[in-house]
């Protein structure tokens, strides 16, 4: 007689909530005029997240291995992670609502009548909505998945509709559609590394489960070839993600191609995800073989930190710029994926939440810096905004140097944390070479502040566009966590310290 | 030791008069040099109290002391803001408010045409305070103090007219060479504290005999440097002749009477240190017999006026600097020849003075002659320092100058006849150029312009100068009666009383050789000067080119330290910039080239990206792979 | 409520009000920041005379805690060193205000912007003085930075941006250095029951040598380049140059002391054994600083720039000072700190207004001054007194003090600094003959000598250095227990003199 | 037959796919590469599958299938949007993002 498995809705139900929001999005997509559509799917997304938050602030605290049976676990840092990432996607989503960002029909050929007369007659797809909740339903389960089948599932679930959503832009379309195509090609191999990985892992443990390999693990010593290259490959699905060194060249490509709102989105929403789920299988699947994954991460995010910071330097377009920051940013996270202990679990969740709300906030400000066609990503474009428009370069240079971890700011707490963790774990080269790349990449974050504010002439055909009142409440939130969390970190690093756990 | 309550006012009058007058500017231009007379005037009258409240004392009691309050005290480093008054410091007081308040009368006069009078004698008083602080200190830190002091007053008077540039490279010339000497002092002081771990006279007094020999003299050669910086000794003598670029009551008052006398009372104030170390002693008397030489022979090729008496300075402060040297009984004649000297050379400055004053500030002597005639008080007072100088009993300079010769060739052996030999022939040269001066400006022929119209000065400059020449004319007989002024220094210069081991030569002989040689010397001067040309002649032996040029000593200056200065300094700005900035910027270099080399692996093509890819998998491998195994 | 936090608040209530104050009445907000800056520098004053010179434990203390996470608090307190420098900063800033009046003017920003940044560098530059923790200290260090970067790049002249970048990136490099020895001697007091940023706890942990040696060289560095020890010293004349005279001023006279008070506080507490291993490297620096920075100070052609060389002489003398770890040296080189910062100051300001006269700052195109503007030449002449350190003046006191105190251990480093004192005379006459004294140029005939406002705002640093130089008893009283507290928990007592009395 | 035959199969396949995605330029065939490499790793499931003697391999294995199924819909119509775009299916055309 066969039972069905015993499901914990209340646990699961934030992730399904989404999944049904978006659902609901697909139907309003097909049902409803025109005119009422993108508003309405808004107001959908919008209530969706929030009571999915409201749900996962209901949940919090009752952590559960079981909830799907072993296929998920639903622990502090899961549920912390999920939150984050509710809230990155309710500001991406205040965000991409400002629709001027997307093509009216994204099947339209570029250049074409049909798009013209599309753009003319207002006839906006909104899909973009729905969308960005199939991803985050995807982010949302990543995190928490542990067994090879849900992580692949969840994988897949949360790039798919990236992949489409970064070809949605209305302006330089080509672009946009070829950083989809490269999001996809390089996405779909390095999620073929990451099956191969744990068919193999599979194949050396005979479970598909996380617990299933540590215990293998422990029986076995940990050299076999097959948990080897399992290991290797299933990591290079995740740096993929993650955009690590020498897996990050789609990163500058896709952040400058796509519209700027999904950028945002998916550099705050993917990493924050990504992470969690790195977390979880180096942490509880495969840190009984640390001894052989740890030096090889450790080089990675050396060279990741490095490579991110000196690349930046030479970048003259501000979403690569801000792409290859953010490079830089997961080598500093991956530092407390090998420093393998509970301040580094909670500095992880504090700096992905601090990085992600910047992240956010910074690309907001790109979408307003426009001129008549439309974001100007032109550094040298750039050249003197301070003088035209103060407020918006203030708060673009807070962003700044939250990135640069300049103290008093949520990136500086986030970066303490993080080197501290790693002091703690005895890796010290790691403190010193991410001291040093930090010190590199300031160059660049103040250099572009000195651009804003010093520069000589200011630049007559770049305009700052009024923000929308959503956009402004994003960026507003934004920064004002960046200060918030810099002046008074406890508010979140007590929670992260709380959430700082995982449940086999 | 007395404690004295009175000792503070002799430094605050002064000082807080210079403070006023500087502060209130041109308010006090009607009355402020009035005002500043007065002060010195003042005290004056207080150091002619002390010092006759001193004679009623008895032995031990005679010094007094006042300590003014805490000053530094750090750790075992404990300076007090405390003033000393003894036996060898009065004489100082005396000296200096003495001749300082002549000078202040003579000087309403001589600067009555001036625009800033009033901050000529703000910058006097200023001195007077230092100078006094500098006698009267207790301790090496608080003379430290006045030594700079003074020589900043100095600077500030040679520069007095620094809108001229030659005469603000000349103060500024002055106060480097006098830092230099500074130098020595400051670490004499830093020897002696960690040595004695205290820096007052008495504490380093009392230390001193237990200190080893090298300690001794590496204080004695470093006080030794300190002196010469300020009395312009070899090799620090340069600034004095350009010194002279300063008005001439200042000349007169700080550098021929006072101030560049300090380094003769440094040397006897610790005379615990070189009575100790005749190493030290050595080196002094060898710079002093450098110097008396040096400075006769350049005074010998001046034309100026100022700068013939500025080398004489020079020379008889070697003198001075020389009997230092010679142990316990040269002290109290340095003293003594200091304060003739003072005298003497005072007088004979400002009588130089008036004489510029009468002749629209000309100095070359070539332009005087006979100046004797038109103005005879002048040559009076002038003629009477003269006699000083030369040692002509029995003016002053015959009691002082003769006991240093004495003293010299007393020292016995090898060095006695040389340092004997060496004053002697000192005394010819010197004899030689005064009567030059005398000659070349109050005899002769006239040889001034059409436009200069000569005259008498008015008695508020010749009172001084009369008051003067009779110090000139008697401070010697009254100094040596009955060796008063050995007796009186006794308690400090610790003079033993031991019979020296023989007289080399009895007094009258040495007195007889020196009447001698300063005959000849005059001799020669006269019947050389007998015509003088304007302009001065240039086919001059080689020793009177070498004269002229202060025996090249600027010239070595420039050559030796000046110029690869300048050269290292401008080396240094240039490596600063692309040496060790070039570093940094190099370090940016090379993050810029490598990032826009990494820029160009992000070539566009997903197959490159996925080669990278497939070759990071590979690394990865391989890493995995090589640390298991 | 700790009389130290409503110090550091003032400036910023200050800053606030400011603020809301209209941009265009310019007069107003002057006045208002002066008046904040001049309520502070009375609130200190108060806590000066409060002040015990003959304890030896902090003072004013207060905690709370700030970053439950880390055990971090904001906590302050201050000893006779902190006081110090305290007053020093809270004098200088309404002096500052009064001086370069109308130096806001001229910016790329508001004038209004202008006084906000200062009031808030100086809410900052308290806290960082105040500061017991030491992960407080390290972030208003961090962020103090700001400021000044955008009144450099703000308000400056010439290559503004660039020197304003040079500026923060040297610091921040430094920063990170140090930021990254923090992290480990956190972790290390973790390891030792319970992780803390107090610096009386941290001080009190046992590290082995090596890692005291990295430690140790993380917060050196850092120092270092603050207060800028040669070869870490090129951000410091562009700046100097850039800058505002006022912006000169604090950056030079105050922050530039973080490096060599951390050097105390810090690296010399923390890390006794370290220091005694850096001694003679360190003192080998120093003496190439004071004798660098001095002849680099006659090399230069432009007058800001020969102030910041001056100064880089000058803390070499301080760092000397410290350790060469005898009372006299440390007492006098943070004595050192409060008279550079005065006598700084008065350079600054000066130089600055003959420069907003001149409109140049090149030192040939001065000369004659003496003469045209008696006042603004008698000022400038003090300063440079006050530079060569010449008797009579503070600065004298603590040069002397740190010479003294080297010279018992480093008699040849002590020796080499000393000929520092002719170079000193030459650097400081050199630029007072050919700006003061000569021949009048046409071009300088009409300027014109300083007003009431400038005379007043350049009395009192005249007379804290004339003060002070006669009369330092307060000032050293306060500061020898720390001296004492420093030098018993380094272990290290004074050498006695060789022949005992 | 010996078991690994199959894994070295498997291998064989995802070795291909993986140096197919570097060398060919049309899209599509860069698209199948990657399908073959998953593929491959479907293989490996279902031997591992036999392996262990439990099923989750093979459970795995149509998990795959189906998720490549989605990946099929999202890519073929990115790779179509950039033919109509383009007028051509070479990855290396679409090259304008870089550096």
């Amino acid at each position: 007689m066969l039972t069905a498995p015993k499901l914990d809705y209340a646990l699961l139900a934030p992730i399904l909530i989404i999944l049904g929001t978006a659902l609901l999005g697909v139907i309003v997509e097909a049902f409803v005029k025109q005119a009422l559509r993108a508003r309405l799917q808004l107001v959908i997304a919008l209530a969706g997240i929030s009571i999915a938050l409201g749900q996962l602030y209901l949940v919090r605290n009752q952590g559960s291995s079981i909830a799907a049976v072993t296929s998920v676990s639903i622990d502090g840092s899961g549920i912390f992670i999920q939150g984050a990432i509710l809230i990155f996607a309710f500001l991406g989503i205040l965000i991409i609502a400002d629709q001027d960002h997307f093509a009216p029909q994204a099947s339209t050929l570029p250049g074409s009548i049909e798009e013209a007369s599309a753009l003319e007659s207002g006839k906006q797809q909104t899909e973009v909505f729905p969308l960005t909740l199939f991803a985050v339903s995807g982010a949302m389960l990543f995190p928490i998945a542990t067994d090879f089948i849900t992580l692949f599932v969840a994988l897949e679930v949360l790039s798919l509709p990236l992949y489409l959503m970064v070809g949605l832009s209305r302006r330089r379309r080509l672009l946009s559609q070829e950083a989809a195509l490269k999001y996809f090609l390089l996405g779909a191999y390095s999620s073929a590394f990451f099956l191969f990985g744990a068919a193999l892992l599979y194949g050396y443990s005979g479970s598909l489960s996380l617990n299933g390999l540590t215990d293998a693990i422990r029986g076995s010593g940990g050299n076999d070839v097959f948990l080897l290259l399992g290991a290797a490959f299933l990591s290079v699905g995740l740096l993929f993600k993650i955009g690590a060194v020498p897996f990050h060249s789609w990163t500058p490509d896709v952040y400058q191609g796509a519209p700027t709102p999904i950028t945002g989105f998916m550099a705050a929403a993917t990493k924050a995800a990504a992470f969690g789920a790195t977390l979880r299988i180096f942490y509880i699947g495969l840190d009984a073989a640390q001894v052989s994954w740890k030096p090889a991460i450790a080089g990675i995010a050396v060279i990741t930190m490095i490579f991110g910071s000196i690349a930046a330097i030479s970048q003259r377009d501000i979403k690569r710029m801000l792409a290859l920051s953010s490079i830089a940013h997961t080598g500093f996270v991956l530092i407390a994926v090998v420093s393998l202990n509970k301040s580094a679990l909670s500095a992880t969740l504090f700096y992905l939440v601090a990085y992600g709300l910047a992240t956010i906030g910074a690309f907001g400000i790109v979408t307003l810096v426009r001129d008549s066609a439309g974001e100007v990503t032109d550094i040298n474009r750039w050249v003197g905004l301070g003088k035209k428009s103060p407020l918006v370069a203030a708060v673009f240079s807070l962003f700044l140097l939250s990135f640069a971890g300049i103290p008093l700011t949520s990136g500086f707490v986030g970066k303490f944390a993080i080197f501290s963790a790693a002091y703690e774990s005895g890796n010290i080269y790691l403190v010193v070479a991410g001291v040093l790349s930090s010190a590199i990449a300031v160059f660049f974050y103040l250099r572009l502040i000195l651009m804003l504010f010093f520069a000589g002439e200011t630049n007559g055909s770049v305009s700052v566009v009024i923000p929308s009142v959503l956009t402004r409440i994003a960026i507003s939130i934004s920064a004002i966590a960046t200060v918030v969390l810099g002046l008074a970190p406890s508010l979140l690093l007590d929670v992260a310290q709380n959430f700082a756990y995982f449940l086999r | 030791m007395t404690t004295s309550t009175n000792l503070v006012y002799l430094i605050a009058l002064p000082l807080f008069s210079a403070a006023l007058l500087l502060l209130l500017g041109r308010i006090a231009d009607k009355w402020g040099h009035i005002f500043a007379t007065l002060i010195s005037g003042s005290v004056f009258v207080i150091g002619v109290a002390e010092f006759f409240a001193m004679q009623d004392r008895d032995g031990e009691a005679r010094a007094a002391t006042q300590k003014v309050f805490e000053w530094i005290s750090v750790g075992t480093f404990q300076v007090d803001a405390s003033l000393l008054l003894d036996q060898l410091s009065i004489c100082f007081v005396l000296l200096i408010s003495g001749v300082g308040t002549l000078i202040h009368i003579y000087s309403i006069a001589y600067m009555s045409h001036d625009h800033d009078r009033r901050r000529f004698f703000a910058y006097l008083n200023l001195f007077i305070a230092a100078m006094l602080l500098l006698v009267l200190g207790d301790s090496y830190l608080n003379l430290y103090v006045g030594w700079e002091g003074v020589g900043l007053a100095s600077y500030l008077l040679i520069g007095f007219w620094n809108q001229k540039p030659e005469y603000a490279t000349a103060a500024k010339k002055a106060f480097v060479a006098n830092r230099v000497g500074d130098l020595g002092l400051s670490l004499a002081i830093m020897i002696a504290f960690t040595q004695f771990g205290t820096v007052t006279f008495a504490g380093v007094k009392e230390g001193a005999s237990g200190a080893s020999a090298g300690a001794l003299t590496a204080i004695g050669a470093m006080l030794l440097l300190a002196a010469a910086g300020k009395s312009a000794q070899f090799p620090l003598q340069s600034w004095l002749g350009d010194a002279m670029a300063g008005p001439t009551p200042v000349s007169a008052l700080i550098h021929a009477a006072t101030m560049v006398t300090a380094g003769v009372y440094l040397i006897t104030r610790s005379n615990f240190i070189f009575d100790a170390s005749p190493t030290a002693q050595l080196m002094v008397v060898t710079v002093g017999a450098i110097t008396l030489l040096f400075g006769a022979l350049i005074g010998t090729a001046k034309d100026d006026i100022k700068k013939a008496l500025a080398a004489s300075t020079m020379s008889q402060i070697g003198y001075m600097i020389l009997a230092t040297g010679l142990g316990p009984v040269g002290y109290a004649f340095a003293i003594m020849h200091l304060l003739t000297h003072g005298f003497f050379k005072a007088g004979m400055f400002l009588g130089a003075g008036s004489v510029m004053h009468g002749m629209s500030d000309e100095v070359n002597m070539r332009r005087y002659g006979a100046i004797g005639k038109v103005m005879p008080i002048t040559a009076a007072t002038f003629g009477l320092g003269y006699l000083a100088i030369l040692g002509v009993p029995p003016f002053a300079g015959f009691y002082s100058k003769d006991k240093i010769i004495e003293t010299a060739f007393n020292a016995g052996g090898i060095e006695g006849i040389l340092l004997g030999g060496a004053t002697l022939l000192g005394a010819a040269i010197t004899a030689f150029y005064m009567t030059r001066v005398i000659v070349l400006t109050f005899t002769g022929t006239k040889r001034w312009d059409e436009n200069a119209h000569p005259h008498e000065s008015p008695l508020l400059m010749w009172a001084p100068m009369a008051i003067l020449a009779i110090g000139s004319v008697t401070s010697g007989f009254l100094l040596n009666s009955g060796s008063a002024l050995v007796n009186w220094l006794q308690p400090v210069v610790n003079e033993r009383h031991e019979h020296h081991a023989e007289e080399f030569l009895p007094p009258l002989v040495v007195s007889t050789m020196a009447l001698v040689v300063v005959a000849i010397g005059i001799a020669f001067a006269i019947l050389k000067y007998r015509t003088v040309s304007v302009i001065a002649p240039t086919d001059v032996s080689i020793f009177t080119k070498a004269a002229r040029k202060d025996l090249y000593q600027d010239s070595f200056n420039e050559a030796v330290l000046m110029r690869p200065g300048q050269k290292l300094t401008a080396g240094l700005v240039t490596t600063d910039y692309k040496v060790i900035d070039g570093l940094v910027r190099s370090v940016g270099w090379i993050i810029q080239t490598t990032s826009s080399a990494l820029r160009s692996i992000q070539n566009g093509y997903v197959r490159s990206y996925a080669l990278i890819m497939v070759l990071g998998v590979l690394t990865l491998v391989t890493a995995i792979w090589m640390v298991t195994l | 409520m700790s009389i130290l936090t409503t110090l550091q608040l003032l400036p910023l209530i200050g800053a606030i009000v400011v603020a809301v104050l209209p941009v265009g009445n310019a007069k107003l907000i002057k006045q208002t920041a002066l008046g904040f800056s001049l309520l502070v520098t009375a609130v200190s004053l108060f806590m000066a005379f409060s002040f015990k010179t003959d304890e030896t434990a902090l003072q004013f203390t207060e905690t709370r805690s700030w970053i439950s996470a880390f055990n971090i608090n904001y906590s302050v307190g201050i000893d006779g060193m902190a006081l110090a420098l305290i007053l020093m900063t809270t004098i200088l800033v309404p002096i500052v205000f009064l001086a370069g009046w109308n130096e806001s003017e001229n910016g790329r920003w508001s004038v209004k912007v202008f006084y906000i940044l200062l009031l808030i560098l100086e809410t900052m530059m308290i806290g960082v003085f105040a500061a017991t923790d030491v992960f407080l200290f390290y972030v208003i260090f961090e962020a103090m930075l700001l400021p000044v970067y955008f009144l450099i790049g703000g308000y400056g002249v010439g290559e503004r941006a660039a020197a304003a970048m040079k500026f923060l990136l040297y610091s921040l490099f430094g920063g990170l250095l140090m930021l990254a020895a923090l992290i480990g001697l956190y972790v290390i007091s973790t390891n030792q029951g319970g992780g803390t940023f107090d610096i009386a706890k941290l001080s009190e942990l046992t590290i082995d040598s090596a890692t005291q040696n990295w430690l140790f060289l993380g917060f050196f560095i850092a120092f270092a380049i603050k207060a800028p020890l040669w070869p870490l010293h090129t951000w410091l004349p562009t700046a100097a140059k850039s800058a505002t005279a006022g912006t000169s001023t604090l950056l030079l006279g105050v922050l530039d002391k973080v490096g060599t008070y951390g050097m105390i506080r810090f690296c010399m507490n923390f890390f006794p054994e370290a220091t005694k291993t850096f001694t003679p490297a360190i003192i080998t620096l120093a003496v190439i600083s004071i004798l660098y920075g001095a002849f680099l100070a006659i090399g230069q052609k432009e007058i800001n720039s020969l102030i910041a060389f001056t100064s880089i002489s000058h803390f070499g003398f301080i760092t000397l000072g410290i350790f060469a770890l005898t009372s006299q040296g440390l007492t006098g080189a943070i004595f050192y700190m409060v008279n550079h910062g005065f006598s700084t100051a008065a350079l600054f300001l000066t130089a600055g207004w003959m420069i907003k006269r001149r409109g140049s700052s090149n030192i040939a195109d001065f000369g004659g001054l003496q003469r045209v503007t008696p006042v603004l030449a008698w000022s400038f002449f003090l300063a440079g007194m006050s530079a060569l350190a010449l008797p009579g003046l503070s600065s004298f006191i603590s040069e002397f003090l740190v010479l003294v105190g080297s010279f018992a251990k480093y008699p040849v480093a002590a020796i080499l600094g000393t000929t520092g004192i002719i170079l000193a005379a030459l650097y400081v006459l050199i630029v007072v003959q050919r700006s003061l004294h000569g021949e009048t140029p046409e071009t300088n005939k009409g300027i014109l000598d300083l007003n009431l406002r400038e005379k007043i705002a350049i009395a009192p640093v005249i007379a804290v250095l004339v003060v002070l130089g006669f009369y330092p008893k307060p000032v050293l009283n306060a500061i020898n227990p720390t001296t004492q507290t420093i030098m018993t928990h380094a272990g290290v007592s004074d050498p006695i003199a060789k022949v005992a009395k | 037959m010996d078991i690994a035959n199959y894994i070295y199969l498997s291998v064989l396949l995802f070795t291909i796919g993986a140096i197919g995605v570097v060398i060919r330029r049309n899209a599509i065939v860069v698209f199948m590469c990657i399908e073959l490499m998953l593929n491959a790793a479907n293989l490996a499931f279902v031997t591992f599958s036999r392996v262990h003697g439990n099923l989750s391999g093979q459970v795995a294995s149509f998990f795959t299938m189906v998720v490549a199924a989605c990946e099929v819909v999202v890519g073929l119509a990115i790779i179509v949007t950039i033919y109509r775009s383009r007028r051509s299916a070479s990855v290396d055309d679409a090259s304008l993002l870089k550096r």
